[in-house]
């Protein structure tokens, strides 16, 4: 085995040195969101992406096109725009963005032989293969739902943040529902009391009634596993009841101070368990930041960060792979996937390896908004 | 107390139903069409209220004026280019001229204020939070607002109905608009001021709903879009009063549903309550039920 | 025969040849592998929205009622398709893909049907814009139901819950609340879906120019003249809601799994406002209409993906111009004066041919 | 159309003073009784106290001013009104709490003032409905297009052939009712009324729009349809040629109450009749 690595390895070389002579061209598509009500994700998705692309470009040894197909955060929308990709040639997929659309065209990928590497879609069943163990063909840059409620109950626990928890949640959402049930189980672990739970849907405005609810409990520390839109409604709900508990986001929180016309003193002592903070003094985060907002007009949100993370990833598995101009799909798929398990990329989202099954390992750390910056906690 | 809360955060939902149903039943009552995209007007006067504040630095009452101005040009502009020249259609080719002009409005918002929600800024209305019963109860400013803007503009319009003599070509075209004609009255122009008058609350309505629950997006005036409609179907469509009296029921039972019964039934609870009135009243609470002439 | 009859006997002649035809097509340019991926890939689907479209247009062409909840009755098949697909695997073992598929499909027209029974009869009663309303409620109130429906198979047994906590652990999930359908097996086959739209235009047209469906029109065209007649209302009226809830059931459960996810956000009101729009640009009571309609908008977003951005801003000017062309009195005269050379070359052609 | 089948009760039909059925009728169960019929709209009594036999081949007149209650009777008649007070007998049987539907079943059809056709559908077809409660197969014999389908269908085609020829219409059978011209339009009313095999035709104003020529035409073809079906016949009807010349017994409202009843003579010569239509004579008119 040993020996065959050493091989493999040396083989890989030899190609990446060849490949560096002629520049590699390769297609690969995003596919997310790019219209409708999920826009927002797929759009930072799309630019994080394009971001990396042509940094990669400018430094050559790639010549990566890349297409974008959108996918209306609609399953039927998300497969057509699948085929629409391999239609147009791609090799690989930077996508989907959101975990449903991303399910059903992970389950064609992994028939297909199609590499995919979503920035985003965090369920687990992204993963999973049916029920016969993991796709192996499929990666994430995110974490899975599960780590995060796990690493956020912990955090609450070890911080001694609060005593008495109350969990809002998405119901509609696989990512919501994901995090909120590791979270009440590693709670439960712990020790620590979830006095209530409350649950909202997508077309939700009103908060009145969850906020209420847990304010009446007493809670001291309500936890949101949800994306900043919802949980600026639930801030500025809780503000206008006076209510101030601990708020505790997820890597979806990240994004409300960018809010246009958001009153980000609403969000002060908010905390969050993020991969990616855009005011970081990291210099790769930096100069990513720059170029978004010189590019788009807008503060990256961590959808980005994790677009731009993702395409790394591949290229840096394309180069560990010794992938060439003209390989097909399934050439590309097969080489890639032992490559992405034996690489570490040291993105802007932190140093991420992944296993096997496609979950990556990389490290959260805890955010806390004071005077409308993120600061990171330093422990 | 946690009722009284309830009971509260409930007549202030429905105050807002009532003043975009106000705008559903009005249309309804005289040019006998639903327009679909009245959701959508009230999305792009918040809008457009949003920029004023953010982005011309305009005081909240100058704000104000000029939604209500924008959306009452565009009410009157919609009328005059899609629905006018389906005057004499079925109402099913006007419904789907409606939806279509409702895909417009929220693609056309896409385009130009993109896809990332906006907050409403709270600067709009800068009423304080009231304390009662010793801090039991609290009441936030834009709560209090929209209960009132609620009474004056349902007086408001009733004494116009009544009142005035374009408030009573209004009664006369939703009566029987070919004797309206007959009798001298302009039904174009008549229906024109409707669309006014209902986009100008649309404008109103999208300012305290954004106000009440600050997320603008693109799609924020789908669902209380749908929420409203049924309400005033709830109250009886084409009355008023059955508006304002649909429009607060509806919120006050979507509220205590979500409080009391389930917050994931809280859409279905409020349909299913639709469905049982309709059963009973079947031209809704206020509704006249006309008989069919033989 | 008489002339109408030979007529309507062409029309459906038309009808069956044009869709046997596109199979027949398509199937060969499946095997020469010359189909583009886009294009096969959406084969399924446009099945599934020709018979969404035709059964509707059974609803309101035919039977003359607003309804704007079709795609509940499209949910309910397609949950009840994934769960009895997922049953007859996990809890059976049944391999048969073929039979799990028919069997799913039977369910899922089953149970849609009776959703159609236990709504219909209340909706019935009202009229007009009531109706339109209140289907549009139960379309929502399906979806906020299947949100919290809880259904897996455990030891080999079926479990249903409105409650996540009260689900054994051990259980395979096959409809997993707001999450859906989940890790559904791709069973649905374009032959599967093919047969189904014949099945559809069989049942429809056959039910048209039957007793049933002179009454169902008869309903339609004056509500007291019919009753007078002796025609009772409510029953024909059930007939055309409950065949159109069990079409739409079917072809839910042929959609469902097509697809390894199913989530009911996916069959929201703005859905069946999409079929909507697909019955009346094909023409209220055509069915051939239907059929193309449904085929062709369904293509077209995705032939026009290049213009992804403004895609939908076109969608709608070009649906409220065409709503607009077509019912508008003084564009149609003016359309007709244009257009009036070339058919006078028309039917002066057919007059020679009769001579 | 098969012959009328003879209702078993015969029991003799007592003779009120007012009676309007004529004499050959006497024996035989009357198709129509209302006794104290009424209704009220919002406290007007639009119909009051309406008493009216209609004897079994009668042919029957209600007329009076514009606005007496003339049509409301009819609905009053064919259940689409509950009344208010009173009861309506059809065949001797009580349609109390009936609605339309099951009032059609006991044999009565009618014709509707504003004509109620079925538009979008051909002649033949609007007459087919009638056929409808004779001729019957189940939805799943027409959607698998069983044999019992071809047979009810080809049985259908012949006898609305058959009724269209009642008024020379059986070229028209194809073509759309709603495009028809106004006359053929109430002829096809009449029509699709008579496929249902009624034993009483209810005819709300069928000369209405017709020119005298025609008017003449229909007044032969309401005795034929009498005289082939055997059937009772009661309309309403503006023109007093038609009504004297055909109706055996003429009832004329007024403000909703009958004012007077009996034949055309008696009628025609009754002074409060001729004080409703034209008002009352001052002194010195002739």
């Amino acid at each position: 085995m040993k020996k065959f690595l050493a091989f493999a390895l040396a083989l890989a070389l030899c190609l990446t040195s060849v490949a560096a002579l002629a520049e590699v061209e390769l297609t690969i598509a995003h596919i997310g969101p790019t219209t409708g009500p999920a826009a927002l994700y797929g759009l930072a998705t799309l630019h994080g992406a394009e971001i990396a692309v042509q940094e990669i470009n400018e430094a050559g040894e790639f010549n990566i096109t890349l297409v974008n197909e959108d996918d209306e955060h609609n399953v039927e929308k998300a497969v057509n725009a699948y085929n629409a990709a391999l239609d147009a040639g791609a090799v690989a997929i930077i996508g989907n963005t959101t975990s449903k659309p991303c399910e059903a065209v992970s389950a064609l990928a992994v028939e297909d032989r199609v590499i995919m590497i979503t920035p985003s879609a965090s369920s687990e069943a992204v993963l999973e293969n049916g029920d016969d163990g993991y796709k192996g063909n499929v990666f994430q840059v995110c974490f899975t739902d599960p780590n995060q409620g796990l690493a956020s109950a912990e955090y609450i626990v070890e911080h001694k943040l609060g005593e008495k928890a109350f969990v809002i949640y998405n119901n509609a959402d696989v990512y919501s529902i994901g995090i909120r049930d590791t979270f009440n189980a590693k709670a439960a672990e712990l020790g620590l009391e979830v006095v209530g739970e409350e649950v909202f849907n997508d077309e939700t405005t009103d908060f009145t009634v969850q906020v209420s609810k847990a304010q009446e409990l007493g809670a001291d520390i309500v936890f949101l596993p949800m994306y900043y839109t919802p949980a600026s409604l639930i801030l500025q709900t809780a503000a206008a009841r006076e209510y101030k508990p601990v708020f505790f986001g997820v890597d979806g929180m990240d994004g409300i101070l960018g809010i246009e016309g958001f009153d980000t003193s609403l969000a002060e002592g908010v905390m969050l368990l993020t991969p990616f903070v855009a005011t970081s003094e990291d210099p790769a985060v930096k100069s990513f930041v720059e170029k978004y907002e010189a590019a788009y007009g807008e503060t990256p949100i961590q959808f980005a960060a994790d677009a731009y993370d993702g395409v790394y990833a591949l290229v840096a598995a394309a180069k560990e792979a010794g992938i060439t101009t003209g390989m097909s799909v399934e050439e590309v798929c097969e080489a890639l996937i032992p490559a992405m398990t034996t690489i570490t990329v040291d993105g802007i989202t932190g140093s991420m390896t992944w296993d096997e099954t496609g979950a990556v390992t990389k490290t959260p750390m805890a955010a806390v908004i004071e005077n409308g910056v993120y600061v990171i906690d330093a422990d | 107390m946690i009722f009284l809360d309830n009971l509260v955060n409930g007549i202030s939902l429905g105050s807002i139903y009532a003043i975009i149903a106000l705008g559903y039943t009005m249309v309804y009552g005289i040019a006998k069409m639903l327009n679909f995209a009245h959701g959508d007007v009230i999305m792009m006067g918040a809008y457009i209220a949003f920029c004023a504040l953010q982005y011309w630095n305009l005081p909240p009452f100058l704000a104000l004026v000029v939604a209500m101005l924008a959306c009452t040009v565009m009410g009157v502009v919609i009328e005059g280019l899609a629905y006018r020249p389906l005057r004499q259609a079925a109402s099913l080719a006007v419904l789907i001229t409606a939806i279509g002009m409702s895909y417009l409005l929220q693609n056309l918002a896409l385009m130009i204020w993109g896809a990332n929600p906006k907050s409403f800024p709270s600067s709009m209305i800068s009423i304080p939070t009231i304390s009662l019963f010793g801090g039991q109860l609290k009441i936030a400013g834009a709560t209090l607002v929209t209960i009132l803007a609620n009474i004056v503009i349902m007086v408001a319009l009733t004494l116009f109905t009544s009142k005035t003599k374009t408030g009573k070509a209004m009664r006369c075209v939703s009566e029987d608009r070919g004797a309206a004609s007959l009798m001298g009255i302009n039904v174009n122009r008549t229906i024109s001021i409707t669309f006014a008058i209902g986009s100008a609350l649309a404008a109103v309505a999208g300012i305290l709903l954004c106000s009440s629950y600050p997320t603008l997006q693109p799609t924020t005036g789908s669902m209380p879009g749908i929420k409203a409609f049924t309400a005033a179907v709830f109250g009886g469509i084409g009355s008023i009063p059955g508006a304002m009296l649909g429009g607060l029921l509806l919120g006050v039972i979507e509220i205590f549903g979500k409080a009391y019964i389930s917050t994931e039934l809280g859409d279905a609870i409020v349909f299913a309550v639709l469905i049982i009135v309709l059963l009973v009243k079947p031209a809704g609470l206020l509704g006249k039920t006309v008989r069919e002439k033989v | 025969m008489t002339k109408a009859k030979r007529k309507r006997l062409i029309y459906n002649c038309i009808t069956f040849a044009i869709v046997i035809i596109a199979f027949i097509v398509l199937q060969s340019m499946i095997e020469n592998k010359t189909i583009t991926r886009a294009l096969k890939g959406q084969l399924i689907p446009i099945c599934c929205w020709i018979v969404m479209a035709v059964s509707l247009n059974l609803v309101i062409g035919i039977s003359g009622e607003l309804s704007l909840g079709h795609a509940g009755f499209m949910s309910v098949g397609a949950f009840t398709g994934a769960v009895v697909s997922g049953y007859l695997l996990h809890g059976l073992g049944v391999e048969n893909e073929t039979l799990r598929l028919v069997l799913a499909i039977v369910g899922g027209g089953l149970i849609a049907g009776l959703a159609g029974v236990v709504i219909g009869i209340p909706v019935l009663r009202l009229r007009g814009d009531y109706l339109a309303i209140v289907t549009l409620a139960f379309g929502e109130i399906i979806r906020n139901l299947v949100n919290v429906t809880y259904i897996g198979v455990s030891d080999g047994a079926l479990v249903f819950n409105f409650l996540r906590k009260n689900v054994p652990e051990n259980t395979r999930m096959l409809v997993d609340g707001a999450s859906g359908a989940v890790k559904v097996a791709k069973i649905s086959t374009f032959t599967a879906g093919f047969v189904l739209v014949l099945i559809t235009l069989v049942v429809v047209l056959n039910l048209i120019n039957s007793r049933s469906g002179r009454a169902i029109k008869a309903i339609r065209d004056n509500r007291i003249a019919a009753e007078s007649m002796g025609v009772p209302v409510t029953k024909y009226k059930m007939m055309a809601f409950v065949t159109a809830a069990v079409l739409a059931g079917m072809a839910g459960a042929l959609y469902g799994l097509n697809s390894s996810t199913v989530v009911p956000s996916q069959f929201t009101f703005n859905q069946s406002i999409n079929v909507l729009v697909f019955v009346v640009l094909g023409g209220l009571g055509n069915v051939l209409g239907s059929v193309i309609s449904a085929t062709l908008l369904t293509v077209l977003p995705e032939v026009l993906r290049a213009f992804a951005d403004y895609r939908m801003l076109v969608y709608a000017i070009v649906l409220i111009l065409v709503m607009i062309f077509t019912n508008n009195p003084t564009i149609r005269a003016f359309a007709d004066r244009i257009f009036a050379p070339v058919k006078r070359l028309f039917t002066g052609k057919k007059e020679a041919e009769a001579a | 159309m098969t012959e009328k089948k003879r209702h078993s009760d015969t029991r003799m039909v007592p003779v009120p003073s007012h009676s309007i059925v004529p004499e050959r009728d006497l024996g035989s169960q009357p198709v129509l009784e209302t006794s104290h019929l009424g209704i009220e709209f919002g406290g007007l009594k639009a119909v009051e106290d309406f008493n009216l036999t209609i004897g079994r081949t009668e042919i029957a007149g209600l007329i009076g001013p514009n606005g007496a209650g003339k049509t409301t009777v009819f609905n009053l008649i064919t259940k689409v009104y509950e009344p208010t007070t009173g009861t309506v007998l059809i065949n001797g049987k009580d349609t109390h709490g009936m609605n339309i539907v099951q009032a059609s079943r006991l044999g009565i059809a009618r014709t509707f003032q504003n004509i109620r056709l079925f538009g979008n559908m051909s002649v033949e077809d609007n007459v087919c409905i009638g056929l409808h409660n004779q001729i019957r197969y189940s939805m799943m014999e027409g959607v698998l297009r069983l044999p019992r389908y071809w047979g009810a269908e080809r049985k259908m085609h012949k006898e609305a052939l058959e009724l269209l020829s009642i008024f020379d219409m059986q070229d028209l059978a194809d073509t759309q009712a709603g495009s028809l011209p106004y006359g053929a339009q109430r002829r096809l009313e009449i029509v699709r009324a008579l496929a249902t095999n009624p034993s009483l035709l209810l005819l709300d104003e069928p000369a209405a729009g017709m020119n005298p020529h025609e008017t003449e035409e229909l007044m032969e073809n309401i005795i034929k349809i009498r005289d082939r079906f055997q059937i009772a016949i009661m309309l309403i009807e503006h023109d007093m040629n038609l009504v004297m010349g055909i109706c055996e017994g003429i009832c004329v409202l007024n403000y909703g109450k009958v004012i007077a009843k009996g034949t055309a003579q008696e009628i025609q010569n009754n002074p409060v009749v001729v004080e409703a239509y034209l008002g009352k004579r001052k002194e010195g008119e002739k």
